[in-house]
């Protein structure tokens, strides 16, 4: 029994981990209404900031984290700038397809920048886990947990009680009428990269402390995409119940279900219970409902 | 916009895709020499050409379901797969000859888009998008769970080569053909579907599916009959696949296969038929060429060392696609219609 | 054919050239190994070359492809491939290689060699494609044997095994011990198999399991990334269950992830091919020889000693054939032949790889293999044991 | 002093589509100008190429010039636009339909310095237009047509521009609710806001503005003061749908004949 | 008006229709019919329910309480495509036309529900396919003249202004072959003179096609001059019907609608 409470309490600490990976999409969804597919590769570049920081440059932790957070803003801000302002004014639906091709392009980039190599990751959260009794809990997962809480209870005042959120949700409806409203679309976009870059850069901190990074890190970007669209692409609260939910799941059918069947159904699980929410509510538990008027 | 002194006479001449005699010269050319090709140009053209016949009829299905009826569509490589999969099960079991089971790999893809076009009817835009994510992972998961007597699990299976009285469809040659014939029928058909009243009902419900409903048009059954005809192609072209290379694995119909579909067909112009195309013979040029070019380069520039060379041109392959998509976001056939239209009224300015 | 002689200088001295296709992976999963990999393989080329080459009046020249890892690459590029070099034998690199071309290589006549243990999948009779190598599920039952007999005392090896489903070739991996431990309850229990990620969020409780179900050892040949994360569980978890790995994951590319080979303190890598550890063997003095005068670059690892095995296996293939079929004529059908004609020793490939006797039966060989065992003993890696043998296992 | 100036300006959609053909035209300060024409005369054009938004249309400004309050603004970008003070009320409906009628209005005001003005802001235009205030709540998207056109003059308002450009601001109200909605522009322009107004409502479009321009095809074809206009009798005809003797036609009457323009020959 | 087993059914009738969003009122027991070859003109003040009324009955709504009928058939719950097979068409408020598409194909797309062709014939184009097309294109080019936008005719219509966009929805309309046409603001956005056109093309489609309209319009002029009767909405309720002379006096309508 302490172990099944044990793994509902970790499945949701992973869940909170893919939510908070998810609030990169979800921000830069909710700024600018493009959705971006290379989310996963932001998280890479994240990481090997941290690394280079690091590991590279040897900066102690408390100089590498916020200079890693500044540097993945400048990033987040450059990809923008390159990529996404000349489509200012485009359909949504080009920026979201050059998304596609930044997916692609950021795979070569990191693989050229920092070499195909398996690289070791800094220990950030300490190693030891916190032990309640007969349980432990991985302090990675704890801390980023509680962060993850903070951030989106943070993000989540601030698209929705105030007024800059609100001039970022009008973009997010209307490029060209924020445009004809005097709200800067580039300007929302650019801070919606900014801090998507940097959402990312914190998932990979508490993601990889203490592993590896390699390129493949980027598949996290897919495994937290049920949690987006079971949340609802416009809500950064509902994120939390999102990843608690499909961590609790996941974790109780890898640890559970899997052993019986032989296979790894864990890892379509999210897919599965996205699948059925959407169903059922088609735009997920909070997402803002498709409006049809004649 | 037609060219001046071409005035259509009926409704169907007006219809017609090709429209001058020059069109029509250039059209014959084009066919006759893609058919000679195997004597004019090299084995390893022909291969990229046999690569590049599959993939149009992918992309083309593709093009139909996400170009067309705009639903964005990330499991093509699932629906490929499953053709891929079907195609060999068949052969490889029944021995049943190709002339069945390419159709059959078409339609038992077709049946798997269907199911996920049937959540379209509900499920609009991204959601959507993201769901057909979820096709991916799911024929991977099944594929490696069910029992591995039925889709050969992680062992995937070996496929025998196309036979047709007594030929034997192996070497890139005798390949080509097969494909040429193929391709050719799929994209026909293409032209023939999306010009039909099908295609405009697709139109109809991309551009605006409430109106759509209102016209009479069956929102939710368009919408899946998009998926089934998309996954129709690419189960045929799954099934071409596993003719070519005769052995399937799980691992050849990934996510990122389907994201350079989508990507074929952003390059080459959504909603055009001759885009698809055009998408697929320049992703495939690109990579062709860095296989081809990434070796003598390491090669001759040997101080960069083969690392760095063929890292850097994944970075190209990405650039370029992320490129094409900036510069020219309604893809290649729009920057054509464009030019079309100030040729044919130049020296006019507009 | 600019290129292959850019790359390979013609010597005036030699009267035949054969060509031999390298299939690579410099930009797709594999990029991290790729250029040692190349340097290990390329190196007894040249060695080659210079040596025995010189001797028979045979220069063997090469070129490399770029395969992505991805079998529409192959499958696009084979043609060219055939017509511009007409290769007596393909240098392959892993599983696309193998889809794309098993069924093509039969009809083209032509034999490719691999340098890592083989598949279930693969395992059919008269292949064109062969491993040095047998299966990873042979290697690890191997090991674990020699486990069990190291441990002593009654019963079976409590053993879990930790793999991964986003490729086929790791699923193959547990479902070959998965048989074998079934059809030999006394020798291996298996306690868990456990599904995972390529890149682990966290293994804490999956470890947890394999801790609770008191296993004696953890089989992970998939990759480092899971490895370090299993690690990092286990030291969670308290425990310091000894993990075995294969060589593409082995101790010092999983060392170095986790930050220092001293984490990896008593685990062991095993495989059928020369451990590149510290000792002075017969290996380590070829691969010597090699960087001393062939203008081998690589350092010595695992991942070299991959390539120089893979490389080794070809040119004794290719020498036993012009030893039967002579100098000139060769075609990749007689290559082939020459592998069942008899057996490739040990000393042959200069202890990079055991004595293998290949049969049409398989593309590995079925009789005689062994693994050898490598460990961090204080922070160094050491031959633990050598020649360790492989059970019989059973195709599943 | 001019507010708005436009010099021989052509617009061009798509590089090939000419829809302004050279205009010109001058807005002086606290004035109100109407722009009347036919369906597809350039009107929707001309505001856009004002305000910045024809690049989403894959439109550009190809020659000529805008001025304005001092400023060339063609080609600039919306936002930058709205900086210098106009405020552009696009046709179509636009509002943002996932946020409620009063966040609506707030994103109008998003460039008022204190929340105190805002709140000002918004009980003066809940006091002009007391539907509004009903209505605060409602998500915007399922609006009624007319409500949702109330609701984007509301909008405008918001933002206290010096010139607002607003494209046929009566298209779907209702009688009583054009009379409502003119007061509130009345009341405006007599706060001292200049108007840029394209409407097809041409008799209350004249009732409020003190210049017109008439447009076709891309072209201004007549202009002048707006209670000689309304005095025109092509004008009354097309424009005000009464014949030269002042009456009203009756829509059934209408025989199957093509009038001809008579400033086109 | 059709008769059925001695019933006389009216081509359209909303019986008791209640519609509610939340705790908005858009439809309160709502009751209309109209007889065969008539104009029915609704009107009233913004937000009144006039545009619900008519997704009601195109089926886009579903009303709380009360029942659509066609012809005499219950048409409630009915999903909108069905009822458009019915012969309901509309026009719409704004425009919802396929804004990428030229004039032509978004009347072929009218006449989608028409055609017959399977996707297997699509797909091979053999001869009944090219037939159909060719038929129907020549009914679709028909409404073109008919409407007069020859001109454009392969113009995309997101480039068309405001008026002509309203002329080709009406002219999608028409393609359908309706047997009851309903127009929303059919003359929002245009001049009089435009108005005029469109009026004299509603009258020739009543002369040539003899099928009912309902029309919801704010310009009382048209209203007054082309309805056989008029229905006021406001509040989601009736509040008058009758003839256009009457309504005019009507002192109730007066205080809510014309002022
Ligand atoms: N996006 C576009 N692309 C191409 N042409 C366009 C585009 N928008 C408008 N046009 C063309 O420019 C001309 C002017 O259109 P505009 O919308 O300005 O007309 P308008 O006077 O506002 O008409 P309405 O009263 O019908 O709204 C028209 O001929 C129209 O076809
Ligand atoms: N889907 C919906 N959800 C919520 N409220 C709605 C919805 N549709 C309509 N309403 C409300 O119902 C009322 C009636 O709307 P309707 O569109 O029928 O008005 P209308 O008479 O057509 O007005 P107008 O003349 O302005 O077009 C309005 O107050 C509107 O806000
Ligand atoms: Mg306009
Ligand atoms: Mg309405």
């Amino acid at each position: 029994m302490v172990y099944f409470i044990n793994d509902i309490i970790t499945g949701a600490l992973i869940g909170l981990l893919y939510s908070l990976v998810a609030m990169g999409f979800v921000v830069i969804y909710r700024a600018s209404k493009v959705f971006n597919f290379a989310q996963g590769e932001l998280v890479i570049i994240g990481g090997f900031i941290v690394w280079f920081t690091t590991m590279q440059a040897g900066l102690s932790l408390w100089l590498s984290i916020p200079l890693s957070l500044v540097l993945a803003g400048l990033v987040g801000y450059a990809i923008e700038r390159i990529f996404l302002t000349k489509l200012i004014g485009e359909s949504v639906f080009s920026m979201v397809m050059v998304t596609v091709g930044l997916l692609i392009l950021l795979r070569g980039l990191v693989l050229l920048v920092f070499g195909p190599a398996v690289r070791p990751f800094p220990i950030i959260f300490p190693l030891k886990p916190l032990f309640l009794g007969d349980m432990l809990i991985p302090m990675n997962l704890l801390m980023g947990g509680i962060i993850t809480i903070v951030a989106a209870v943070g993000l989540s005042w601030f698209f929705n009680r105030t007024r800059s959120g609100l001039r970022m949700t009008a973009v997010a409806e209307d490029h060209v009428v924020a445009s004809s409203m005097g709200i800067s679309v580039k300007g929302s976009i650019a801070f919606a990269w900014v801090l998507g870059a940097i959402l990312s850069t914190i998932g990979a901190m508490i993601f990889l402390s203490g592993k590896s990074l390699t390129f493949l890190a980027s598949d996290i970007g897919f495994a937290a995409l049920p949690v987006a669209l079971f949340a609802g692409l416009e809500s950064i609260g509902g994120l939390i119940l999102a990843g608690v939910i499909i961590g609790i799941a996941q974790s109780l059918t890898t640890n559970y279900l899997d052993p019986l069947i032989g296979g790894s159904l864990g890892s379509v699980v999210p897919y599965i219970i996205m699948l059925a929410i959407l169903l059922i509510r088609p735009t997920g538990l909070f997402g803002w409902r498709t409006i049809e008027r004649v | 916009m037609d060219p001046s002194g071409i005035f259509p006479t009926s409704y169907r001449s007006d219809r017609r895709i090709i429209r001058t005699r020059w069109q029509v010269l250039a059209l014959v050319l084009f066919m006759a020499l893609l058919l000679l090709a195997p004597y004019l140009v090299s084995g390893r053209i022909i291969a990229i050409l046999n690569m590049m016949m599959i993939s149009a009829v992918i992309a083309v299905g593709l093009q139909i379901c996400t170009g067309y009826a705009g639903q964005i569509n990330l499991g093509q490589a699932a629906f490929m797969g499953v053709g891929a999969y079907t195609a060999s099960i068949l052969a490889s079991k029944t021995g049943l000859t190709f002339l069945l089971t390419i159709p059959l790999a078409g339609l038992s893809a077709a049946l798997f888009g269907f199911l996920f076009g049937l959540t379209a009817a509900r499920i609009k835009g991204f959601y959507l998008a993201l769901t057909t994510i979820a096709a991916q992972f799911l024929f991977h998961f099944a594929v490696l769970n069910l029992p591995s007597t039925w889709m050969g699990g992680s062992n995937g299976i070996t496929v025998p080569p196309a036979e047709l009285f007594g030929l034997r469809f192996v070497g890139e040659t005798a390949q080509f053909y097969m494909n040429f014939a193929v391709t050719a029928i799929m994209v026909a058909g293409a032209f023939g579907i999306v010009r039909s009243r099908f295609g405009r009902a697709f139109v109809a419900v991309r551009d605006d599916d409430v109106a759509a409903g209102i016209m009479g048009i069956n929102v939710a059954a368009t919408k899946a009959n998009a998926f089934l005809i998309g996954a129709f192609y690419a189960g045929v072209g799954g099934a071409l696949w596993a003719y070519l290379i005769r052995f399937v694995g799980v691992d050849q119909f990934t996510l990122f296969h389907s994201i350079f579909f989508v990507a074929m067909i952003i390059v080459g112009g959504m909603g055009s038929i001759v885009g698809a195309l055009v998408g697929v013979f320049i992703i495939r040029i690109i990579q062709e060429i860095i296989a081809t070019v990434g070796p003598n380069i390491a090669d001759s520039v040997s101080f960069l060392g083969g690392d760095i060379v063929f890292a850097g041109m994944n970075v190209v392959l990405g650039g370029v696609i992320a490129l094409f998509m900036i510069l020219e976001p309604k893809g290649l056939m729009h920057r054509w219609n464009i030019m079309k239209s100030s040729y044919r009224i130049w020296p006019f300015p507009y | 054919a600019i290129a292959v002689a850019a790359s390979m200088p013609l010597k005036a001295q030699a009267e035949t050239n054969y060509n031999l296709a390298l299939l690579s992976d410099f930009s797709g999963p594999y990029a991290d190994i790729m250029p040692v990999l190349a340097g290990g393989r390329e190196a007894v080329f040249t060695w080659w070359n210079e040596t025995r080459g010189k001797e028979l009046g045979v220069t063997l020249n090469y070129k490399n492809y770029e395969t992505r890892y991805d079998a529409a690459q192959v499958a696009s590029l084979w043609p060219g491939i055939k017509s511009e070099l007409n290769p007596i034998a393909v240098v392959g690199l892993g599983g696309p290689d193998v889809a794309a071309l098993s069924e093509r290589l039969p009809e083209d006549k032509i034999p490719m060699f691999m340098a890592t243990a083989s598949y279930g999948f693969a395992w059919k009779p008269d292949s064109w494609i062969f491993n040095p190598r047998p299966t990873y599920s042979h290697e690890s039952a191997g090991f674990l044997n020699w486990m069990r007999e190291q441990r002593g005392g009654d019963g079976p090896l409590k053993v879990a095994i930790l793999a991964s489903e986003a490729s086929p070739a790791y699923v193959d991996m547990a479902k070959g011990l998965e048989l074998y431990a079934e059809e030999h309850p006394e020798e291996i229990d298996l306690v868990e198999v456990i599904y995972t990620e390529v890149q682990p969020t966290d293994l804490t409780g999956q470890m947890r399991r394999v801790v609770r179900a008191r296993a004696e050892a953890l089989v992970i040949q998939t990759n480092t990334s899971i490895v370090v994360a299993a690690k990092r569980g286990l030291q969670a978890n308290g425990s310091s269950i000894p993990i075995m790995m294969s060589s593409h994951n082995g101790l010092p590319a999983s060392g170095g992830a986790l930050g220092g080979l001293d984490q990896l303190e008593g685990d062991f890598e095993a495989y059928g091919m020369a451990i590149a550890a510290d000792e002075d063997t017969p290996a380590r003095q070829f691969y010597e020889t090699l960087v001393a005068d062939h203008g081998l670059k690589a350092p010595w690892n695992v991942v070299t000693a991959m390539g120089v095995s893979q490389g080794l296996f070809v040119v004794t293939v290719i020498d036993h054939a012009i030893e039967a079929n002579g100098a000139e004529g060769l075609t990749g059908e007689m290559v082939r032949e020459a592998l069942f004609a008899g057996p490739i020793t040990t000393e042959e490939t200069h202890g990079f790889l055991p004595s293998l006797t290949f049969t049409p039966d398989a593309p590995f060989p079925l009789e005689g293999l062994k693994v050898n065992v490598g460990t961090v003993k204080d922070g160094k890696i050491t031959i633990e044991a050598t020649g360790v043998d492989v059970p019989d296992v059973q195709k599943w | 002093m001019t507010m708005l100036e436009l010099n021989n300006v052509e617009v061009t959609y798509s590089d090939v589509i000419l829809a302004l053909k050279g205009v010109s035209m001058t807005v002086s300060e606290g004035q109100c100008i109407a722009l009347l024409g036919g369906n597809g005369a350039g009107k929707s054009t001309t505001l856009k190429a004002i305000s910045g938004t024809l690049k989403s249309e894959d439109g550009t400004v190809s020659a000529g010039s805008i001025v304005l309050d001092g400023t060339p603004v063609q080609n600039m970008e919306a936002s930058e636009v709205v900086k210098n003070g106009l405020i552009h009320v696009m046709e179509g409906r636009r509002v943002l339909r996932h946020l409620t009628s009063e966040q609506n209005l707030i994103v109008g005001g998003h460039m008022v310095p204190n929340s105190a003005e805002l709140k000002n802001r918004l009980d003066h235009v809940y006091t002009l237009m007391p539907r509004l205030a009903d209505l605060r709540n409602r998500t915007s998207g399922f609006m009624s047509g007319g409500e949702q056109q109330l609701l984007l003059i509301g909008r405008a308002m918001m933002a206290k521009p010096k010139i607002i450009a607003i494209d046929e601001p009566s298209l779907g109200l209702a009688p009583m609710m054009i009379r409502d909605v003119y007061e509130v522009l009345k009341q405006l322009k007599s706060e001292g806001t200049t108007f840029f107004l394209v409407e097809q409502n041409s008799a209350a479009a004249l009732s409020i503005a003190d210049y017109a321009y008439v447009m076709e095809n891309g072209r201004i074809v007549m202009d002048g003061p707006a209670d000689k206009l309304a005095d025109n009798e092509d004008i009354k005809e097309f424009y005000l749908g009464v014949t030269a003797s002042g009456e009203r036609k009756s829509y059934r009457e209408i025989k199957h004949y093509r009038r001809r323009k008579r400033w086109l020959g | 008006m059709t008769t059925n087993g001695g019933i006389v059914s009216s081509p359209l009738a909303v019986r008791g229709a209640t519609l509610k969003f939340g705790g908005v009122t858009a439809l309160d027991d709502v009751s209309i019919s109209i007889n065969d070859d008539e104009l029915l003109a609704i009107i009233g003040p913004n937000g009144a329910g006039k545009t619900s009324l008519l997704n009601v009955t195109a089926g886009f709504y579903r009303p709380q309480k009360g029942r659509v009928e066609l012809s005499g058939q219950d048409v409630t719950g009915l999903r909108v495509d069905q009822i458009a097979r019915r012969g309901l068409a509309r026009t719409f408020q704004g425009t919802h036309l396929f804004a990428g598409q030229t004039v032509v194909e978004n009347i072929m797309i009218g006449r989608h529900m028409l055609m017959k062709s399977n996707v297997i014939q699509a797909f091979f184009q053999f001869g009944p396919v090219m037939r159909e097309e060719s038929e129907h294109r020549e009914a679709a080019e028909e409404i073109i003249d008919f409407l007069e936008i020859e001109a454009i005719r392969n113009r995309p219509v997101g480039t068309l202004g405001y008026g002509l966009r309203k002329r080709v929805d009406l002219g999608r309309a028409l393609a359908q072959e309706p047997s009851i046409l309903l127009m929303d603001e059919p003359m929002a956005g245009m001049n009089s003179e435009e108005k005029e056109d469109l009026a004299r093309f509603i009258l020739d489609v009543r002369e040539a096609r003899k099928i009912p309209v309902v029309l919801v319009e704010h310009d009382m002029g048209v209203v007054m001059d082309l309805a056989d009767r008029i229905v006021v909405l406001d509040f989601g309720r009736v509040i008058a019907e009758g003839t256009p002379e009457e309504i005019q006096k009507d002192p109730a309508v007066i205080k809510a609608y014309l002022g």
